[in-house]
């Protein structure tokens, strides 16, 4: 019969893929999802959907679930499925041994921004009260540290400032990194509709992306610049705005330290950052610099978004502090249709910076070396915390290599695949002596594990998630587990068995905590957030059901910083070896390194990653379309095949990193931010060649083996 | 403020965005009703609790005014205006029920029926299935003089998008998709090929869902009134097409 | 065994010791000590203060060399401030 | 001293021959060593004369017609250039009585003058309504063409000037004139002809519009089919621009106003003015739904005049002669004049300007001199494929709007069609349902849908299927049609389909008993 079956039940949920944090309508039948809809009512999304949160939603059914806890002594051997009690007592007597044989700061903890709020703060409570460490990273190292950084730096807040909406009220909308209708495409709908109603777009990107020309949306200004050159194409937009007198000058004194501005229009305002300098060593017509500062100064109200093509550079938090500093000059922030705005990657990045997964803070931003937070703390925690900052995920790897660092607890990451100089993270992975994995599947990085955590996908577990506009919205069971526990329950069962002993009957009680401990938190509960759908951080008694806009009077830092960004290159340079730059992206279809969309009908639009390379460039290396090629850096090689495309500029290459056997990382740089040690993923200088069928063979044989 | 999007309200559909604008007060069936200005008579009516049927309008989506079944009468105007199109004015009179106006949502929606399978009403639960409730006609008499006309019976099964279907026999071609694919999406990848009796909706340059520019947002199957775009999921014995036998 | 690889501290220190560079000297100095006391774990801090001492001054940016001294003491590091806040809640 | 001859240029006359004829003359006067110009002007309007040529003799235009290229050198050796006589000499021009009995206002120029003659223009007081209402306030323009009565002449017969006022009123700018030359009703070509007769007259009108409602951008929308009008129009406009008729500083005032023409696609639908709208936006030419109003929310979401061709082309000889002058022709609440097209089986085809309230009858007897066959007028269409069928015995209905209405119809374009006495009426009424269904933009089900079904129903009735219930179900859809469609393609449909059925019923297979029950066996 062709009638469609009706579903039975239907229940509010939050999609777990990207920054946008869509809501949904999970619609059952006899227990079974049949299909996911968007809400109307969810205020990231308003009934809207991608290809991934709408359709991709069968990996929570897939046969390659694990299924079971497991352990192993060696990761030679097979795995052994165990109790959940026994992998708990496991895990954790390997690590009070490595900490007794190595040390305290020998081991550690990294939380994962697929997870709920509750289950990221349970993760650096477990390093803080179980380890009694302050060993405890989250992903957001290796995609948006810098933007907590360079954000708290110049405005106090490392997060967005606005909402989504607000884009509808922008004149004039600033991209920079960031290609929203592939990697955020909800918001980049939002974006586009902005664009037909007839804000003006400005486009930063490498790429001749589909965000700068697609259908009835086109920017006006494109800067294709030269991979590296951010803050100095940056600086010399605001060296346009400061010579050419196109700053607020009223808004800065009323708002921001004005010694400070001084300072930065001296730097800024040198001669070394005029368009004519700047223009060509970046690759660019000076006068389209002018044109964009012009547009952007020009407003009224001009809103800037960015991705990872800011913050993954060597200079990424410097990156981010230009755009602060670029919008406070023009007094372009604390209203609707404003502001600076970090597209955030994977669902709960925001919440993952938020909830204090961090070496150096605790939630709220609050730095571990204070007295007074930690009072707190350990007032609620009722144990001595530890006053000194932990090792961030890739000082962690740093020390495995060298030998200091023996034990690991990973929830829900897959840093062999993800993380940069992957030739470094097994190194690191091998010399560990317990590596604890949750996650849905095995990955590459379960290849290094000693116990294999089943964790819960976001349609089996109850919790929040934080969006990209510091939106706190509800994650609601749909079904159960598959191995019975959700993720934070297996943190709690983790800090137990590290002998502190804790108990939740829900994640409401966790959140509940967070509010006491929480000052942009206070007010929420998840009482507050089933009254009202979600809710905007901060919230608290003066803002008791959120906040939509932030700075709007004050910075949280009191007066806002211009902070200084001077022009360091990265040491990442063509030569006649290497001599293209190739700059890393996602595409729609699938989502980062595509654990879940590989395992869907996804791949039906991109089932490989692929290198674009410009025409030219092809045709010097007798390239065609579909080659399959050698891909080297200074570290590493891989196999991928061409698209010639119009989208990169002579000189850049581009791809992807959705899937495992093409092991991007193994090629991308060491590199990493001054501030934050954020990979810079943007820039590697590499040389492309043809591969002879020999080759082939020979690296066909290394993936597998 | 931002009422065209957050006055959206899970499982009611006002048939017209909600607008920010100054009250108006109407009559709807002598009922007062206040809504803001630039509102449409259609959400008007909903608002005053008065059912007005439609097929081709969304409050997720601008009037259109394609499908002629939310027809009403206003006192003082000629004719029987959409009322999906037809802004509110201040004092305005509508009637959204009378024996005409139940004559002609009759007529239109049997010119629907004599271009549907069958065999896809009974037991469905899309909005057409509600609109013909609500219009009270299910199926043309075996003797109807619309049966054994001219259809898209035999029309494109289009499968190749691996989570939904397009199904032409059951398009009734209200543009909602294409419309959604424009407004909600930005990637216009739908279009209507063809006038007249021959329009039929395309994606991309007349290719498959996924050969052309459709990046599978779902923004089309969400806005199909009938059923034409949905989801495989809810075929768990795979998608097949009712029997295309017009009587 | 130092912690982690003392050359890759040095690169760290020096790459930090790049973005304070073009403020007065004060803060310049002020702005690195403030950055490594705050996100470096101690371990690295006295593996780069053991690893400088040892007779390789001449590896670090004079500035960063200045602030690695400062560290040593226990002046208020809140002075000049030039980084991001330590603490504001 | 230069003899002058004329030989039209418009494209009908150039498909009967004329510029063979036009050639033919140029070689044989300068064979001849004849000081001759051939002037190429724009058609009378008098078909059944074409290719009708001209010779000034004295200030006197003496006409020939029809002429065709191998009768030049008997012309020429009859004394052409002095109004010789010849089989084909028709007498002074103005004395052609078909002509002499109309009343020429807007097509005063049509025919008379070259039309790419800028001199020409000028001298017939071409840009006297121009200059006149740049003289005015916009607001006392616009009362001037209130004054005149002119109602819109595309078929809507909406005031015109009610609906620059709107335009004038609206705050938003930029502002637009949109003139609508897509003349797609069968049997009509006044548009065609004012374009290629007399193309500054429309340009002159519309900038008139613009200082009138104050907008800066004209466009016209010219269908494909009419090659000769756009090139004649882009010539003209050129030369306008040249000597400051169009531009910045229009006639030395601050009136700044530029046109372009826009080619349509060949779709019926893009006559009407929304869907006109969307196609000159670059979309697929889809009826919009109104309000807005185009006149407040038109081309680009702006302000815009939309009017006719017609409309537009008897704005000038209203600002030069007085509203009053024009509503002085006319009857009733129909004012002035209207240019006729008589069309279908008729002896003497052509445009006809005349004042409103002279009757059908007149027109097609005193006019068209009957049909062209001979045989007795059946049915008369007035209004282009979507007015009603009138009975030969109702010719006497007189031509006014109010009257036409009256009388079941509607005078759309001004386009009249004749059938003599061998058409079979329910062939028509299915043709008006083909029609709407060629024709249909596909946006609204009761066009979309119902013209198919209402050919289908004609076809069965035609059978004598069922014929009472199909001709019941047939009454039921024009309901449909005519009151849920969205556009007047739709909504007008029925009046040629009931005027048939009601008037000719006998031509729907009017069976026997015998005939109905054996073909509701067959079913």
């Amino acid at each position: 019969m062709p009638i469609p079956v009706k579903p039975d039940q239907s229940t509010i949920t939050t999609c777990a893929y990207c920054g946008v944090g869509c809501g949904f309508k999970a619609e059952t039948s006899g227990g079974q999802i049949v299909r996911m809809t968007p809400w109307k009512e969810g205020k990231a999304n308003h009934g809207h959907s991608c290809v991934k949160g709408r359709f991709a939603f069968d990996y929570y059914r897939h046969p390659d679930r694990v299924r079971s806890p497991m352990i192993r002594v060696s990761i030679e051997d097979p795995w052994r499925e165990v109790s959940w009690d026994e992998a708990f007592a496991h895990a954790a007597g390997e690590l009070k041994r490595i900490q007794e044989t190595y040390g305290s700061g020998s081991v550690g903890a990294v939380s994962s921004s697929r997870c709920t709020n509750e289950e990221i703060y349970l993760m650096q409570k477990f390093a803080r009260v179980g380890l009694r460490n302050n060993n405890i990273d989250n992903c957001s190292r290796i995609c948006h540290s810098p933007t907590q950084f360079g954000l708290s730096a110049t405005l106090g807040a490392g997060a967005a400032s606005q909402h989504f909406d607000s884009i509808l009220r922008s004149d004039v909308i600033l991209v920079v990194g960031a290609n929203p209708t592939e990697g955020h495409p909800v918001f980049g709908s939002m974006m586009k509709r902005s664009v037909r109603r007839g804000a003006n777009l400005l486009v930063i990107d490498p790429r001749r992306t589909e965000t700068v020309d697609s259908p009835h949306c086109r920017a006006s200004v494109h800067l294709a610049l030269r991979p590296g050159t951010n803050v100095l194409v940056l600086d010399s937009i605001a060296h346009v705005v400061v010579t050419e007198r196109l700053y607020d000058e009223a808004f800065v004194r009323a708002r921001c330290d004005w010694d400070d501005f001084e300072l930065w229009m001296s730097q800024v305002g040198d001669v070394r950052y005029s368009p004519d300098v700047v223009g060509p060593e970046a690759g660019l017509e000076p006068d389209a610099i002018r044109e964009l500062a012009r547009r952007y100064a020009a407003g009224p109200n001009s809103t800037i978004y960015y991705g990872l093509g800011v913050t993954e550079h060597s200079q990424g938090s410097t990156g981010v502090m230009c755009l602060g500093n670029l919008a406070m000059a023009c007094g372009m922030i604390g209203r609707e249709g404003v502001g600076v705005n970090p597209l955030r990657g994977q669902g709960n990045v925001q919440g993952g910076s938020c909830l204090g997964s961090w070496p150096h803070m605790f939630t709220g931003y609050r730095f571990v070396t204070d007295a007074a937070t930690r009072a707190v703390f350990e007032n609620e925690w009722k144990i001595d915390l530890d006053g000194e900052p932990g090792l961030r995920l890739p000082n962690m790897f740093d020390a495995a290599v060298a030998g200091s660092f023996k034990g690991l607890y990973i929830q829900g990451e897959d840093p062999v695949q993800s993380d940069p100089n992957r030739h470094h993270v097994e190194a690191a992975l091998r010399n560990m002596e317990c590596v604890i994995v949750q996650d849905l599947y095995e990955t590459e990085t379960t290849k290094f594990a000693h116990v294999l955590l089943p964790g819960s996908s976001s349609l089996e577990k109850n919790g929040t998630f934080t969006n990209a506009e510091r939106r706190v919205s509800m994650v609601r069971k749909i079904v159960e587990p598959v191995a019975g526990l959700e993720d934070w329950e297996i943190t709690v069962g983790m800090i137990n068995a590290m002998g502190y002993e804790l108990k939740y009957d829900h994640p409401s009680e966790v959140l509940d905590e967070i509010a006491r401990t929480s000052p942009a938190y206070s007010g929420m509960s998840f009482e507050l957030i089933e009254r009202v759908g979600s809710v905007q951080w901060p919230c608290n008694t003066a803002a008791p059901e959120g906040t939509e806009v932030l700075h709007t009077v004050t910075f949280p830092r009191g007066k806002g910083s211009f902070m200084l960004t001077e022009y360091v290159p990265t040491k990442e340079r063509v030569d006649d070896r290497f001599p293209l730059l190739l700059t890393t992206g996602r595409i729609l279809s699938q989502y980062n390194a595509g654990t879940q969309t590989r395992r869907t009908a996804n791949n039906a639009w991109y089932d490989d990653d692929v290198l674009d390379i410009s025409a030219d460039d092809a045709a010097q290396r007798g390239l065609r379309n579909g080659d399959r090629v050698r891909v080297a850096s200074r570290y590493g090689e891989t196999e991928l095949s061409i698209t010639v495309s119009g989208r990169v500029h002579p000189g850049v290459v581009y791809t992807t990193f959705h899937f495992a056997h093409t092991m991007v990382n193994a090629v991308t740089s060491d590199l990493n931010d001054w501030a934050t040690n954020c990979p810079e993923y943007k820039v590697t200088a590499v040389e492309v060649t043809k591969v002879t069928k020999v080759t082939k063979v020979t690296k066909v044989t290394e993936v597998t083996s | 403020m931002w009422s065209e999007l957050r006055a959206l309200r899970d499982g009611i559909d006002l048939g017209t965005p909600p607008r920010d604008g100054e009250p108006v007060t109407l009559s709807v069936d002598g009922i007062p009703v206040t809504v803001a200005a630039g509102s449409s008579v259609l959400l008007a009516a909903g608002i005053a609790g008065c059912t007005v049927p439609k097929l081709c309008a969304s409050d997720t989506l601008e009037a259109f005014g394609s499908c002629r079944v939310c027809l009403v009468e206003i006192e003082g105007r000629r004719g029987y205006p959409a009322s999906c199109t037809t802004p509110v004015d201040e004092g305005m009179q509508v009637r959204t029920t009378s024996d005409m106006l139940a004559k002609l949502r009759r007529g239109v929606i049997e010119l629907y029926l004599s271009d549907f399978p069958e065999g896809d009403i009974d037991g469905g639960w899309s909005q057409l299935n509600t609109t013909l409730d609500q219009v009270g006609v299910h199926r043309l008499a075996d003797d109807h003089p619309y049966r054994s006309g001219a259809n898209h019976q035999g029309g494109v099964l289009d499968m190749s998008n691996p989570y939904f279907v397009f199904d032409q026999a059951k398009c009734i071609v209200c543009s909602r998709c294409v419309r959604a694919c424009e407004e909600i999406q930005g990637t216009f990848a739908l279009t209507i090929d063809g006038r007249g009796f021959g329009s039929t909706v395309v994606a991309g340059q007349n290719e498959s869902f996924l050969e052309s520019d459709c990046v599978s947002c779902g923004a089309c199957v969400q806005a199909c009134p009938s059923d034409a775009l949905i989801e495989k999921s809810l075929f768990p014995g795979g998608y097949e097409r009712a029997d295309s036998s017009q009587a | 065994m130092t912690v982690i690889d003392p050359a890759r501290l040095v690169e760290m220190a020096n790459q930090i010791g790049d973005f304070f560079a073009p403020y007065p000297e004060q803060r310049r100095i002020e702005g690195v000590r403030n950055h490594l006391r705050n996100y470096w774990d101690p371990r690295m801090r006295s593996d780069l203060l053991a690893y400088v001492a040892n007779g390789n001054e001449g590896e670090l940016a004079s500035h960063v060399l200045a602030a690695t001294r400062l560290l040593q003491t226990e002046a208020d590091e809140r002075s000049a401030y030039a980084g991001p806040p330590r603490v504001e809640h | 001293m230069t003899a002058r001859v004329f030989v039209p240029c418009d494209a009908l006359s150039v498909a009967l021959g004329a510029d063979e004829v036009a050639a033919r003359l140029v070689a044989e006067t300068a064979a001849r060593s004849l000081d001759v110009t051939v002037v190429r002007n724009g058609s009378r309007g008098l078909f059944w004369l074409e290719p009708m040529i001209e010779v000034d003799v004295g200030g006197m235009r003496h006409a020939y017609g029809p002429v065709e290229a191998d009768d030049i050198p008997s012309l020429i050796d009859a004394g052409l250039l002095d109004a010789g006589a010849h089989r084909t000499n028709l007498g002074p021009t103005d004395q052609i009585p078909e002509l002499e009995r109309q009343t020429r206002l807007t097509f005063a120029r049509v025919g008379v003058i070259d039309p790419r003659s800028l001199d020409d223009y000028l001298a017939h007081g071409g840009f006297d309504g121009l200059r006149r209402a740049l003289a005015m306030s916009p607001s006392d323009v616009v009362d001037e063409v209130e004054a005149s009565g002119l109602r819109g002449r595309g078929g809507a017969a909406f005031p015109t000037g009610i609906k620059w006022r709107t335009v004038l009123g609206a705050p938003a700018s930029p502002k637009y004139v949109v003139a609508n030359a897509d003349e797609g009703d069968s049997g009509t070509f006044a548009d065609r002809m004012v374009m290629e007769g007399d193309p500054f007259c429309l340009i002159e009108a519309m900038a008139i519009a613009a200082h009138a409602v104050g907008a800066t951008h004209g466009v016209i929308y010219c269908r494909s089919e009419y090659p000769h009008s756009i090139a004649t129009l882009e010539h003209c406009i050129g030369v306008a621009r040249q000597y400051g008729w169009l531009g910045t500083s229009i006639a030395g005032s601050v009136l700044e106003f530029d046109i372009e023409v826009r080619v349509g696609a060949g779709a019926y639908i893009c006559g009407e003015e929304t869907s006109m709208l969307e196609s000159i936006e670059g979309r697929r030419g889809m009826v919009r739904p109104k309000p807005p109003l185009p006149a407040l929310e038109g081309l680009y979401g702006k302000p815009t005049v939309v009017n006719n061709i017609i409309t537009l082309a008897s704005v000038p000889w209203i600002l030069a002669h007085g509203g009053a002058a024009y509503s002085g022709h006319g009857v009733g609440r129909s004012a002035g004049t209207l240019p006729v097209q008589l069309a279908g089986n008729i002896r003497r085809g052509g445009l006809v300007e005349v004042p409103f309230g002279i009757t059908v009858r007149e027109l097609i007897e005193d006019f068209g001199g009957g049909t062209a066959s001979g045989r007795p007028a059946r049915a008369v269409q007035i209004g282009g494929p979507l007015g009603a069928y009138f009975h030969n015995d109702q010719l006497d209905t007189v031509l006014d709007y109010e009257a036409i209405a009256a009388a079941g119809g509607l005078l759309g374009h001004g386009g009249v069609v004749v059938f003599d006495d061998t058409v079979d009426m329910a062939v028509q009424a299915r043709f008006a349902m083909e029609f709407c269904a060629v024709e249909s933009c596909g946006k609204c089900t009761p066009c979309r849908v119902g013209s198919t079904r209402g050919v289908e129903l004609i076809d069965k009735i035609v059978l004598g299927e069922q014929r009472s219930a199909n001709i019941a179900q047939l009454e039921d859809l024009c309901e449909v049609l005519e009151h849920g469609s969205l556009c007047a393609l739709g909504g007008l449909t029925p009046y040629p389909v009931r005027s048939a059925l009601q008037h000719f019923p006998e031509d729907f297979g009017q069976r026997n008993q015998q005939d109905e029950h054996d073909a509701q066996e067959n079913i």
